[in-house]
């Protein structure tokens, strides 16, 4: 990392930076403004009407009673209040554009564990604390901890999301400048959450292409996925890239990002949270037409077994149709996820959607 | 608000100062009872905020895993369950007697009820606690030995057994309190201690009886009633 | 204030034995309908009852429905916090996920 | 100024009326359960700054050269602890609230003084249980106890530290139910609501956040204990449990908390700006329904603490506009209070000028606190060095300068003592300047980036931890005075008059210190609060 001047704001480096940079300005301006007025007035007064022995104020102050007081409190409860939405409006528009990872984003999946990141790319290379992307890219990182919370976090990228074990988060950004930037922990996850820090190297697209080819012979997560799946004999009922779905589980093609109808009641999109559901409680939602016979792989499988569990699933293509050969990692599977509160499928627009 | 003002108004001097049960900070018996009940209502909300945080636990988990909660809480035991509420009932309608009799000074069937009270309480914490050692006999105590025989969700049946224990635990809990206090009243009751013009720790002890009682009214539904279709109530 | 005279309104038994014979029947009934089949709304018609049974003690057995402006107000803000609490929460409960994208 | 011991012959008041440890450990007098409140909590802000100590003497380098990262994040996770649970909860309304809302009131003590001091018990019990936490090894949670790390992973003494916290929940319940009883059954005759001191407003709506909060907390512990020490899971996602509904359950009460800590604040911050500038303060109605406002709006916004918690984003949404209309009835305080310096005849005694060190530093605190209430602002800031500039600025620049302002403005009255005029002064523009230096440079540092609860950090944040550091050793300088010439003062003060500052509220219509029953005659209130048509402005110094 280059030596870095004395600053008071760090290198804006996301597409997203220059967007927070603004509205920290802008409440800088109000700030600064209310400070200052505030500390005249009361600078100003304590000297103008200072007491003098003797002296008695000579005419009556105007009181909340008054018109004037009234409208005074009118005044200062209106123009605050009008501030504060803007800055609301303002901050939500960021935050949203901060929580809807654009279709074509590249995947990543990150793995938090007491005390370090561990980086798994589709290609199939992985990291430890460090983090390689191509610049002026969407990445979007699938997060994921083997314990308790964690919190990824790059300040150059204006960028943070909690991780949680047990489930998935995301965080996106597009990095614009290359270099490189801190990794911060930033959820106090136990003795050494200081030291759980890494880099980020943004890398041009040719550079890119070399890192990652040095990294190659390792297989892609969809296929170190694949394997497992054989390995764990998930292929006995879930035949689906053998035969198309003839098992006594239902067929996996295309389940990604698709609305499941359950046996009991409702419906739920098949995420990232709903596939590790379904593997390690298996029984928590039943697919509608089959019967409760699913295993529990709870505590056969790592956190990072899972992630590439997961990838392989993402990566068979549409229901009913055949596999999109998204191998070797099929970036695009999000494309498929229906727009928010309503969810496409069989079930029809009104089933209750479960999600976590 | 309205004030209360006028309940004091022109009395300079203490009016009843020779009440022995009056606390010199007081003006007169009528404040000082008013402020006791108060005191006890807004203890109440503390304590259903207290229950609340459990409630919440509960909705949530209720809500994300329905089939859990629909096998788990099978495995209680309706009947007991059922006749358990009665009990409880049958003590709060003691209990609102006891306060009945109270009031109109009558000291024998005020202690008869009390006591009543204390049998049908202690009747409750009984049969709860039969049930607490067959949960224990069939390891659905959450924990390293956890066990739900037949659940198809068992993986997440351990939430509802936590919830079992801390809501009917922190209810039981109540309820031994409520044991205690009641045991001196019977006692105060029976050495004359109250009148019909001064018995304001059974009425204020009434409320905190029949709260306790309400909890319960929501427990049994949320926690022996989910969906028991097909399955005989007796 | 005219509470004070209304404190201490004394219940008739009449009402006690009322309220305490529909509490155990209503016991009984909600009891029985939880082995009735009404899928989702099983929970609704439980809580109701449940409402309804407390409302009863807190009305009679508390005697809230002869005290005073102010103890109604506590008992309503009770119910009004504890419901924020829920409420508020399980909005978030509910929404999670909206966005399409775990954790979101 | 201070002159020679004081006259032999004193009159009865409630520090003279009876002797020995017993009159005191079984008192049932407000006044004097207030005054063991006062010794138990300086305890505890000592212990609290000692921390803090330890926290700015290890960020002084970069590298985690004084203490091991385990112990760095022991101190941290006590000095958090022990500063909100047992200092500034309890601080202000424990000792100043227990003290005077009875004599504002014209009563002669609180609804229920064995509560009260029950509820002093309570809390050393609590206050012991914490001592045992800090002498046995301490805790490493952080101040918020979240899981799983808390309930799982955690290597200190995670069940007696929420036990401890758990008990000082119910010392702190049972004063406020005092308080609500007091409020409403207790006041004077001609004592309308209208007429309330807006001290008692604040404490009023303190109170109702404290009953409907805290048991919140309470349970949330006792879950907390049930998971650590017997595995029954709550929050555990090992069984599917959800740690963020712990965050929910913690935040329900901890958001409303910053009120309980803030809000007596305010209302002595009232009090003392209508006494030093001769005047009823500007929109008195404006004042006393914004603390009410805030106490029950208080209650709807603690997802701002989850914003990038994994909370949907659409719960977020709701959360921070409720967010902002909270923030506006601080807005208006603010505001009228400036609005009362406006025509008065303002004098800069010591009180006032930790009142108006209260208002510039608060206002600070609070618009930061607007910064972190903008979800894509926050999402950068959150978990920095910002928030935590955000919280030391209402916490020590608002909460604890209100307290130091309440303490100087009513130490005569407790005690019937004056201290040093020019210390006192000297010791508030300390404590002004070394806060200043403390925690401003924590926003910069927080914007650049350096998360909170680092033990070591990047070097280029050291310029800043330096500023800071050397703003803390100015900071506790500052605090140290006071201590030094008040208890100084116990003794060797010059007796204090019945009404140094020219007050109208009925405690300084009393004796200083107050007789046991506070008033020789129970009161009875006939003109507006705040008329100061015939108070005359006492001479000082
Ligand atoms: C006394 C304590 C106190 C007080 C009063 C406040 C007051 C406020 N706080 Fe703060 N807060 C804390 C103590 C406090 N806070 C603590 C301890 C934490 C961190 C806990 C932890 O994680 O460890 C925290 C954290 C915290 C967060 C979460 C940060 C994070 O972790 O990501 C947020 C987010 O919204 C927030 C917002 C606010 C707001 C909007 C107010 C408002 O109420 C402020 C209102 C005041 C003003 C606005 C100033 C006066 C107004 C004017 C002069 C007029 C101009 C006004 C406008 C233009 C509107 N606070
Ligand atoms: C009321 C609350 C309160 C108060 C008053 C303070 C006071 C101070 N705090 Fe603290 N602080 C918190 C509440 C508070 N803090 C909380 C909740 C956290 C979060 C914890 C967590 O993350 O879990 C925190 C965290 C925190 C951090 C961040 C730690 C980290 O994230 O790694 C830092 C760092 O600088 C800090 C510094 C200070 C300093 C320098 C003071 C100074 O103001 C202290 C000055 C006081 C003294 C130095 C005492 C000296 C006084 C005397 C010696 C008087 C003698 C008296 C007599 C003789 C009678 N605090
Ligand atoms: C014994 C047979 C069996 C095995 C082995 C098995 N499954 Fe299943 N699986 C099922 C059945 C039956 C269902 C449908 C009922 C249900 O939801 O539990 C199912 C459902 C699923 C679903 C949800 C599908 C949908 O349409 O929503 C996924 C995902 C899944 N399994 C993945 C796996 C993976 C990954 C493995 C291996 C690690 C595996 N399964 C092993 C039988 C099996
Ligand atoms: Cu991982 Cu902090
Ligand atoms: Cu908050």
């Amino acid at each position: 990392m280059e030596a870095k001047s004395f600053a008071l704001i760090p290198e804006a480096a996301s597409t997203i930076a220059n967007q927070v940079d603004a509205l920290y300005a802008f409440m800088i301006l109000v700030s600064a403004f209310f400070s200052l007025l505030i500390a005249f007035l009361i600078i100003f007064f304590a000297v103008k009407y200072r007491y003098r022995r003797g002296v008695k104020p000579t005419f009556k102050p105007a009181n909340e009673h008054s018109i004037g007081g009234l409208v005074l409190e009118i005044v200062w409860t209106a123009i605050p209040l009008g501030l504060s939405m803007i800055m609301f409006v303002w901050g939500v528009s960021i935050y949203f554009t901060e929580s809807r990872p654009p279709a074509n984003s590249m995947e990543i999946y990150v793995t938090g564990k007491q005390w370090m990141w561990k980086i798994q790319h589709m290609e199939g290379a992985s990291e430890i604390n460090e983090l390689h992307i191509p610049v002026n890219r969407n990445i979007k990182l699938t997060m994921t901890s083997e314990d308790v919370l964690h919190d990824f976090y790059v300040p150059a990228f204006r960028t943070k999301a909690d991780v949680l074990p047990g489930r998935y988060t995301t965080e996106w950004f597009n990095a614009t400048k290359e270099g490189s930037y801190h990794i911060f922990c930033a959820e106090y996850c136990g003795t050494k959450h200081s030291t759980m820090v890494g880099t980020v190297y943004v890398l041009s697209e040719p550079a890119y292409a070399t890192w990652l080819a040095a990294g190659s012979g390792q297989r892609s997560m969809a296929e170190q996925g694949q394997a497992l799946f054989n390995q764990l004999g998930c292929g006995n009922c879930h035949a689906s890239v053998i035969n198309n779905g003839t098992g006594r589980g239902p067929n996996l093609n295309g389940v990604f990002g698709s609305v499941v109808d359950l046996k009991d009641a409702g419906s739920v999109r098949a995420d990232e949270s709903y596939i590790r559901e379904s593997v390690m409680y298996p029984q928590a939602k039943i697919v509608a037409g089959f019967d409760d016979i699913m295993p529990t792989f709870k505590g056969l499988l790592s956190d990072e077994g899972m992630l590439k569990l997961i990838e392989y699933v993402k990566s068979l293509g549409l229901k009913n149709g055949a596999p999109n050969n998204g191998l070797p990692g099929s970036g695009m599977t999000n494309a498929t996820v229906p727009a928010p509160g309503r969810p496409v499928g069989s079930s029809g627009a009104n089933a209750p959607v479960v999600t976590r | 608000m309205a004030s209360h003002t006028s309940a004091i108004e022109g009395h300079g001097q203490h009016e009843g100062s020779h009440d022995p049960n009056l606390k010199h900070h007081f003006e007169n018996a009528e404040q000082q009872k008013e402020t006791a009940t108060l005191g006890m209502w807004a203890f109440l909300l503390t304590e259903l905020m207290f229950f609340g945080g459990l409630f919440l636990a509960y909705f949530v988990y209720r809500h994300w895993y329905p089939v859990a909660f629909i096998d788990a809480s099978n495995k209680t035991d309706v009947l007991v369950g059922a006749i358990n509420t009665t009990v409880l009932i049958c003590s709060s309608l003691t209990m609102a007697l006891g306060v009945h009799y109270a009031s109109k000074g009558n000291r024998k069937l005020l202690v008869m009820f009390l006591v009543l009270t204390l049998l049908l309480g202690g009747i409750f914490l009984g049969v709860k606690g039969y049930e607490y050692h067959d949960k224990w006999v069939h390891h659905e105590i959450p924990g390293e030995h956890f066990e739900c025989h037949g659940c198809r969700d068992a993986g997440h049946a351990s939430l509802f057994f936590s919830l079992y224990f801390g809501m009917t635990g922190l209810h039981a809990s109540h309820m031994i309190i409520g044991f205690g206090v009641l045991l001196v009243l019977i006692w105060q009751a029976w050495k004359g201690k109250f009148t019909a013009k001064w018995y304001t720790p059974i009425e204020i002890f009434g409320l905190y009886w029949h709260f306790v009682d309400i909890v319960w009214i929501f427990l049994f539904p949320l926690l022996y009633l989910i969906d028991r279709v097909g399955k005989p109530l007796l | 204030m005219q509470a004070h005279t209304e404190e201490h309104h004394i219940v008739p038994k009449r009402v006690y034995a009322l309220v305490f014979v529909t509490l155990i029947i209503l016991t009984w009934v909600t009891a029985w309908v939880s082995t009735v089949d009404l899928g989702r709304m099983n929970i609704y018609v439980a809580l109701s009852i449940a409402v309804f049974k407390a409302t009863l003690v807190v009305l009679f057995f508390m005697h809230v429905k002869y005290g005073s402006r102010l103890t109604k107000l506590i008992v309503c803000s009770g119910i009004l916090w504890l419901m924020l609490l829920l409420f508020i929460t399980m909005s978030d409960i509910w929404t999670r996920g909206w966005i399409g994208v775990p954790g979101r | 100024m201070i002159t020679a011991t004081a006259p032999v012959i004193e009159e009865k008041n409630y520090l003279n009326a009876e002797h020995g440890l017993k009159s005191w450990l079984l008192t049932q007098d407000h006044k004097r359960i207030a005054l063991l409140y006062l010794m138990a909590v300086s305890v505890f802000f000592i212990v609290g700054g000692f921390f803090a100590v330890l926290i700015r003497l290890e960020l002084a380098t970069p590298a985690g050269d004084l203490l091991d990262s385990n112990t760095y994040n022991k101190v941290f996770t006590m000095h958090g602890v022990v500063m909100i649970f047992f200092f500034l909860i309890p601080s202000i309304p424990a000792i100043l609230g227990n003290f005077l809302l009875p004599l504002m009131i014209g009563a002669k003590d609180l609804a229920f003084p064995r509560i009260n001091l029950l509820s002093w018990y309570v809390y050393m019990l609590a206050g012991i249980l914490g001592t045992t936490v800090l002498l046995t090894g301490g805790v490493d949670t952080g101040w918020t106890f979240y899981t799983p790390l808390s309930s799982t992973y955690s290597n200190g003494y995670v069940v007696l530290t929420a036990m401890a916290a758990f008990v000082a929940g119910f010392s702190s319940i049972l004063t406020g139910l005092n308080f609500i009883v007091t409020v409403h059954r207790m006041r004077a005759p001609g004592l309308t609501w209208f007429r309330l001191p807006l001290f008692v407003w604040a404490h009023y709506a303190t109170s109702v956040v404290m009953i409907l909060g805290t048991p919140v907390i309470a349970v949330t512990l006792f879950l907390l204990m049930l998971e650590r020490g017997l595995h029954i899971g709550f929050f555990d996602p090992a069984y599917g449990g959800d740690p963020v509904l712990f965050q929910h359950l913690f935040w329900f009460y901890s958001h409303p908390a910053v009120y309980i800590m803030i809000l007596p604040s305010m209302g002595v911050i009232s009090e003392v700006v209508s006494t030093f500038c001769t005047k009823k303060p500007f929109g008195y109605t404006f004042i006393a329904f914004s603390s009410v406002a805030i106490a029950v709006f208080g209650f709807l916004v603690w997802g701002h603490h989850l914003f990038v918690s994994s909370q949907s984003a659409y719960a977020g949404m709701v959360f921070s506009i409720l967010t902002y209309i909270v923030a506006i009835p601080s807005a208006i305080k603010v505001f009228n209070w400036s609005a009362t310096m406006y025509k008065g005849q303002v004098r800069l005694e010591t009180p006032m000028l930790y009142a108006l060190g209260f208002i510039g530093l608060f206002t600070i605190g609070g618009l930061t606190g607007l910064f972190l209430a903008a979800m894509g602002l926050n999402v950068h800031v959150t978990d920095t060095y910002f928030v935590v500039a955000h919280f030391h600025y209402v916490m020590v620049g608002g909460g604890v300068m209100g307290y130091l302002a309440g303490l100087h403005h009513w130490w005569p009255k407790m005690f019937g003592r004056m201290y040093s005029r020019t210390w006192s002064m000297v010791a508030a523009g300390l404590v002004f300047i070394g806060f200043n230096l403390t925690f401003f440079p924590q926003f910069l540092l927080g914007y650049m980036g350096m998360p909170r609860r680092y033990h070591v950090y990047p070097p280029e944040f050291q310029v800043l931890n330096v500023l800071s550091s050397a703003g803390a050793s100015i900071l506790a300088l500052g605090f140290l005075i006071p201590g030094i010439y008040l208890t100084w003062s116990l003794k060797y003060g010059a007796k204090a008059p019945a009404n140094p500052w020219g007050g109208v509220t009925l405690e300084w219509q009393t004796s200083s210190p107050p007789p046991t029953s506070n008033f020789d005659v129970t009161p009875v209130i006939t003109n507006e609060v705040y008329d100061y048509t015939n108070q005359e402005v006492p001479h000082i110094g």
